[in-house]
């Protein structure tokens, strides 16, 4: 495999980032579109072609696949302890990269069409650019380091996505929030970094996996707070994670995120960034399962299950439609890291881990299609909000099958992608624990109901007063939508376990027929519930509402979270150390230095009264100094 | 002519040639001409020392050695390791970039220029000199200078400030004078009579009874400078009293040269000391860190921001310097150069944003990104880069002190070391705070459109800072290399 | 006797000086101050040094004393009361003067002075010889740099005495 | 050389006079008594001036001349003193210590 051609895959796009930047007011925007189309399109063949040679040409090697790593040094720390940059090849690497390829590719294309006309056109393609770059070098990672990194350029590029609008107020606080929660999260990653590294010694992933390594069998040595302090720095790093992935309770910049524009949303909200947080647990699994017995594997399901099915409940009652897709995207990211906390390491115990990224896979495809047919209706309709939606169907039956495909996936109806990996990640975790599948399952019946909802909402119902009637989307945004929904449709079928599992060797997946009818009855009596409620203007949904009460209002206020937050960082964090902290400096720190100063010229107010001027207070003095002189030197002295 | 003495003849030249000119075009274009050979010069001697370093092994090279003082025994004794060098670099290129700022600068031209690079001069003569009390001499003159600057071409409470400045620091080299004829009273250890020389010094081994008292004075003469909390205040009033450049130069150089004290005499000639005391200063400087970052997040004047700002990062060069640990100094160092090119460029950008608003205050701006979109964006640039973002070197360094830090043996300060990594956080908040209040959002005033449009030399002072926080931020390697390999020599006195 | 009449000098100096300082009336004092001179006069007499009293008696109780006068006329009532310094510090001040008197005595008193027993009688020709004389132990040059002060003074004291008028007329 | 009497007791009563005019130098608030208190002063030290001439050094005459010399300075200095005095009462109308401390601070 070429190194060199590996290399081409992330620096295609920074390339086009620094001619884009830097010829920001040069260029015109269509052939920066253009550009920016090109040299993704370069890459995403590289990566398929990276891709093939790694499988079918490659291939296995002992019965696993084995990783390819090409690294140089990049910074010295001590001996031992370096930053390296580098690429590693491995099953998960790989999916990723096809991932990242695709949609930023379909992202690409789309944004032509529906960034048309903006005058921050060029802007824009960079920003994606710079972005797609980041995901390619975190995703490509070869140690702790590397990943912290890119994991921090994808970050950024999200903050300056979300703030793409920066004209508008609420899209300025969005990105600030986002990156700030994130940094927040990022802090435990750091911190975790560093434990990792000063007691393993390393950071490199291939031997922090390496179930018979040393670094992870030193965790016995030292223990912390009754963890041993690995744990403890895995816990760090799977915070880290969280924030990415918008675990409970570090979710609520996700939602906010939504003020970037829609293809942003698609690109990196959904499909790319956000599962960084699921990729960086898998990417670490072994370690995660091997140190103490996985005890931080059992933190990282139950937050998992958690957040699932909180985002669920708080996507039923939002009725900003990108809102709902966001909380969706919250609770299937809660679901992969569920998956992954259930997850066993060899063989048939690792269905978790496989059924996880294989989610991750289809995740990827049917969720950047909704958000990219949700960008579309919003751009028909120039509204988030449900209320000024309905009846497209009519308008715009591309989008709608499209939709409807996506919607039918992420409902989990076979023979669509969802099923299939949602139905993996039923039966893994099904083997292990009955409450969290009974969540799980909950889940998946409430993610069709309120996919539904919005899609009756949108698609159906009776039409709103439309200003301008709307009308199809131009094909460069409907074609993304198609190969989208094929995506969605088929990824399915691909024999995932074959390429990806938790010890590499293939794994043989075999449909649970029981467990997978009661999931589709589960996600087909969420379609029901919904068609019920939605496909007609009906009383329903607010007799509903009303006889939940108080469930209802929380959910619709998102449990008060963002309240609980802007309460800790106003009340507590600004006023309570901030402002004090600003104080003390002024008043007490520069008051002790501007005191000192102050006394010394009050105490020389004082000597100065001492010149009065008066020629007879000046004799007495020199008296009484003569006198003490005489008095001093030459009798006490000479005695 | 020896290389490092030419960092003190050219300056001296410029001056005299300064003496001589008659209006600011002149002025002007005599000191870009002797800064734009000071940088040449660094440049040339960034090569000459690779070339150099790999023959020779002593600790410093192109040392020059001539009595000045010989009852004292003080020498006009100069020399150069990596450190020096990446200093002497810094120090050139902000001074350039100081000169362009103030390309326009309306009074007294002559005058402002010859204090500037005397100002310069004394920071040149500081980290070349091996002399301890010609280091404080140079000390002096660097600090001298900015009463001056702040004092005429200030703005604000102009004279306020600069007194407190030259206050505080004057009383914190009362302090160091002290601690330094402490030293040089203890240097005779072996019978060879008093020395002021660092090399000799260190090598003396002096008493540890007399490293614990003049650690601590030595420390603090050095660390007021370097904005030691609680000893920072100066600062915050000082930058924001004082012309663009002069900040510049101040955040971006005077302040490194607390930092390059301390490592070269406090920690180097008293290692028993250091140890001794590290604990209490390490508490101070990670509590600065925080505090610093906490303190900025309130205010509302820019240069107060980043003045608070400068506490917090260069809390974290002392921090760093007080963890005897390689990787960490490489990291206080590589913090130092950061944070010079990083403030001197935010208060460049602050200066620019000033001439066109006429206000610091974020609170009265607003959608700044859309009417100067060059100066805007640079200091999103900046400001991502003063949050450690990678690929800018800030991150580098804090990465380097914070693996460093928690390097150390002592559980103690590794829980330092998390305490202070949690200024990150607050770091971004205040840096994007700004950001979004003043940048971006909704164009604020009618009038913000009629902004003048960059100008060139603005442009250049923006290119001259910015480059190398890039450079460093992408590929750190070779400038670590330059340092990590000097460190040695230090880092085997305190073991 | 001379013992007797040294005593009565010595008191009347002292009381005259004393009653001087004190007084609250000006021109009182004064006329102490010339008490104090004339008796100083008398202990020159005392001392056999006949034209030193008689210099006392003509430039000091009479030139300097009428001058004195003449200005406490020309800036006082007569009956103006002179307010005086605070109890504290004329308590501070004679307690500084006693302890300064006590030094000097007691300096005065342990020191040994090799007195030389004499009866000699010095004339005024003794001493107007000395003071014209250039030779050894002659007063030639400071006798007239005195006399150039004296008269440095006399222009200053007239010059100065009425210096306002003459401001007056230039403005 | 008076019979009976020695130096210390003439050295006694000089001092005592001398201290007197220094108390009454500090204490009096009035232009003309400090003059007078000066006066009391310079008497003191020619009376000193005399008496060691003739008791320790009766063939030389400095002491004698000297105290020529103080009395005409003397006389010098309190007809400028007066002069000033006048002078400043013309300008002030006052000769009162307080009200001439310009050279304060």
């Amino acid at each position: 495999m070429n190194y060199a051609e590996i290399l081409l895959i992330p620096f295609i796009p920074l390339a086009v980032f620094l001619v884009l930047g830097i010829f920001y007011n040069r260029i015109k925007p269509a052939v920066s579109g253009i550009i920016g189309v090109l040299g993704l399109l370069i890459s995403t063949l590289l990566s398929i072609k990276v891709a093939y040679q790694y499988f079918f040409v490659l291939g296995k090697d002992g019965g696993a696949y084995q990783a390819i790593v090409h690294k140089t040094a990049w910074m010295n720390f001590t001996e031992t302890l370096r930053i390296d940059m580098g690429v590693l090849l491995d099953p998960i690497s790989i999916m990723m990269l096809l991932v990242v390829s695709i949609v930023s590719l379909m992202v690409h294309i789309y944004s032509r069409g529906y960034m048309k006309g903006d005058p921050g056109y060029t802007k824009f393609f960079a920003f994606l650019s710079l972005f797609t770059f980041s995901m390619y070098g975190l995703v490509l990672a070869t140690n702790l380091f590397q990943i912290y990194i890119f994991w921090e350029l994808v970050g950024v590029s999200s903050y300056l996505l979300i703030g793409f609008y920066y004209t508008k107020p609420s899209a300025v606080a969005a990105a600030k929030k986002a990156f700030i929660v994130t940094r927040f999260a990022d802090l435990g990653f750091l911190i975790g970094i560093l434990i990792i590294g000063f007691y393993t010694g390393t950071y490199d992933f291939e031997l922090l996996n390496d179930p018979q390594g040393s670094p992870l069998l030193s965790w016995a040595a030292s223990s912390f707070f009754g963890m041993s302090v690995l744990s403890w720095g895995l816990l760090l790093i799977f915070l880290g994670g969280a924030g990415k992935s918008a675990m409970f309770p570090l979710h609520i910049w996700l939602p906010d995120a939504m003020e970037g524009p829609t293809p942003v949303s698609a690109l990196i909200h959904a499909a790319t960034m956000v599962v960084a947080g699921v990729y960086l647990v898998a990417r670490l699994f072994p370690m995660y399962y091997f140190v103490e017995d996985g005890i931080i594997l059992q933190v990282v399901a139950f937050v998992g299950a958690f957040s699932a099915l909180f985002a669920a409940i708080i996507a039923i009652t939002q009725n900003d439609i990108k809102r709902v897709l966001a909380y969706s995207t919250m609770s299937q990211l809660a679901y992969m890291m569920l998956a992954l906390g259930v997850s066993g390491y060899d063989g048939e115990a690792g269905l978790g881990y496989m059924a996880s990224m294989f989610h991750l896979f289809t995740h990827a495809m049917f969720k950047a299609l909704l958000f990219l047919c949700a960008g579309s209706v919003i751009h028909a309709v120039h509204s988030n909000y449900l209320k000024d939606m309905g009846g497209l169907r009519k308008h715009m039956p591309i989008t709608h099958i499209t939709f409807l495909i996506a919607a039918l996936a992420i409902a989990g109806i076979p023979p669509l992608a969802g099923f299939w990996s949602k139905d993996e990640i039923l039966a893994a975790v099904y083997e292990k624990d009955m409450l969290l599948y009974t969540i799980a399952l909950l889940v998946a019946g409430l993610t069709a109901f309120y996919m539904f909802r919005i899609y009756f909402g949108i698609f159906w119902k009776k039409d709103p007063e439309y200003a301008t009637t709307p009308h199809e989307s131009p094909a460069t945004m409907t074609i993304p939508l198609i190969i989208l929904a094929i995506f969605s449709a088929l990824a399915g079928f691909v024999p995932f376990g074959q390429y990806i599992s938790a010890d590499r060797i293939a794994l043989d997946v075999h449909i649970n027929v029981p467990l997978a009818i009661t999931a589709v009855l589960m996600g087909i009596a969420g379609i029901g519930l919904a068609w019920l409620f939605y496909k007609k203007e009906t009383d329903l949904p607010d007799r509903l509402a009303a006889s939940l009460g108080k469930l209802y209002t929380w959910s619709y206020h998102k449990f008060y979270i963002d309240e609980v937050y802007l309460f800790v960082t106003r009340k507590v964090l600004f006023k309570r150390v901030a402002e004090p902290a600003a104080k003390f400096d002024r008043q007490v720190v520069d008051g002790t230095m501007v005191g000192i100063g102050n006394s010394t010229v009050r105490t020389s107010e004082k000597i100065k009264a001492m010149q009065s001027g008066k020629v007879q207070d000046y004799a007495m003095a020199f008296v009484a100094g003569v006198l003490v002189i005489v008095i001093f030197f030459v009798y006490y002295l000479t005695q | 002519m020896d290389i490092l003495s030419l960092f003190l003849i050219v300056p001296g030249i410029t001056i005299l040639l300064l003496v001589f000119t008659r209006n600011l075009g002149q002025a002007r274009l005599i000191a870009l001409l002797g800064s734009i050979a000071q940088f040449a010069m660094s440049v040339n001697l960034v090569f000459s020392y690779m070339k150099e370093r790999a023959i020779n092994d002593s600790i410093m090279l192109f040392t020059k050695d001539l009595i000045w003082f010989e009852p004292f025994n003080i020498h006009y004794s100069i020399g150069a390791d990596g450190i020096t060098v990446t200093m002497l670099v810094l120090t050139s290129i902000v001074v350039m970039a100081g000169i362009f700022i103030s390309w326009r600068i309306g009074d007294l031209p002559k005058e402002f220029f010859i204090s500037l690079i005397v100002l310069a001069t004394g920071v040149y003569g500081f980290f070349i000199s091996l002399d301890l009390f010609i280091m404080f001499v140079f000390f002096e003159l660097a600090v001298i200078p900015m009463y001056l600057l702040i004092g005429i071409w200030g703005s604000g409470r102009r004279e306020f400030s600069a007194m407190k400045l030259t206050l505080m620091l004057m009383a914190a080299s009362a302090v160091l004078l002290v601690g330094i004829l402490g030293i040089y009273f203890n240097s005779d250890t072996a019978g060879n009579g008093f020395t002021f020389n660092i090399i000799e010094l260190a090598a003396a081994n002096i008493p540890a009874e007399a490293q614990k008292i003049f650690f601590p004075l030595t420390f603090i003469g050095f660390a007021v400078i370097g904005a030691l909390f609680p000893f920072h205040t100066w600062s915050p009033d000082g930058h924001a009293s004082a012309p663009t450049a002069v900040s510049m130069l101040h955040a971006g150089v005077l302040m490194k040269l607390g930092g390059y004290g301390v490592f070269r005499v406090a920690l180097y000639v008293l290692p028993e000391g250091a140890v001794e005391w590290s604990w209490i200063f390490i508490f101070l400087s990670a509590f600065g860190v925080i505090y610093g970052a906490f303190a900025a997040v309130r205010q509302t004047d820019l240069k107060y921001i980043n003045a608070y700002s400068s506490v917090s990062h260069l809390g974290l060069v002392l921090f760093a310097l007080l963890m005897f640990n390689k990787t960490a100094w490489n990291g206080a160092i590589i913090q130092s150069l950061s944070h010079g090119f990083m403030t001197a460029l935010f208060f460049a950008l602050i200066g620019m944003i000033y001439e066109r608003t006429h206000t610091r205050d974020v609170r009265k701006m607003g959608g700044l990104l859309k009417v100067i979109p060059m100066i805007s964006a640079t200091y999103v640039i900046a400001g991502l880069a003063s949050l450690g973002l990678p690929g800018f070197s800030g991150f580098v360094a804090e990465m380097n002190i914070f693996v460093g830090a928690f390097e150390h043996e002592n559980i103690y300060y590794r829980i330092a070391t998390i305490f202070s990594v949690s200024a990150i956080v607050v770091t971004a908040v205040y840096i994007l705070r700004v950001v979004g209040i003043m940048l971006m959002g909704p164009v604020k005033e009618e009038a913000y459109t009629q902004f003048p449009r960059v100008t060139w030399y603005e442009r250049m002072g923006i290119l001259l800072l910015l480059l190398p926080i890039i450079g460093i931020g992408v590929a750190p390697l070779w400038l670590s290399d330059l340092i990590y390999k000097s460190l040695h020599p230090f880092i085997q006195g305190v073991l | 006797m001379e013992r007797i009449i040294f005593y009565i000098l010595a008191f009347v100096i002292i009381a005259f000086a004393v009653a001087s300082v004190n007084s609250r009336r000006m021109l009182r004092s004064v006329v102490y101050l010339a008490f104090v001179l004339i008796s100083i006069a008398g202990f020159f007499f005392l001392i056999d040094y006949n034209l030193l009293a008689a210099i006392q008696l003509t430039v000091y109780a009479g030139g300097i004393i009428v001058l004195i006068i003449f200005s406490v006329l020309l800036v006082h009532h007569i009956e103006m009361r002179l307010e005086m310094a605070s109890i504290a510090k004329r308590i501070t001040t004679a307690v500084l003067c006693l302890v300064g008197m006590g030094v000097f005595i007691y300096t005065i008193h342990s020191f040994e002075f090799e007195m030389v027993e004499n009866t000699k009688s010095t004339t005024t020709q003794d001493i107007g010889d000395r003071l014209l004389s250039y030779g050894d132990g002659g007063f030639i040059l400071p006798f007239e740099v005195i006399s150039i002060l004296l008269l440095a003074a006399m222009i200053g004291a007239i010059v100065i005495a009425k210096g306002t008028k003459l401001m007056d007329k230039n403005s | 050389m008076i019979e009976d009497v020695s130096l210390y007791e003439i050295l006694t009563v000089t001092s005592i006079l001398f201290f007197i005019g220094v108390y009454g130098f500090i204490t009096r608030k009035n232009l003309i008594s400090i003059l007078i208190s000066v006066e009391l002063l310079l008497n003191a030290s020619v009376v000193n001036f005399v008496a060691i001439n003739k008791y320790l050094y009766p063939d030389v005459l400095q002491g004698v001349v000297f105290s020529i010399f103080i009395i005409a300075v003397a006389a010098a200095e309190t007809a400028l003193a007066v002069a000033i005095i006048i002078n400043l009462y013309r300008q002030i109308s006052s000769v009162e210590v307080k009200d001439v401390e310009t050279m304060k601070y």
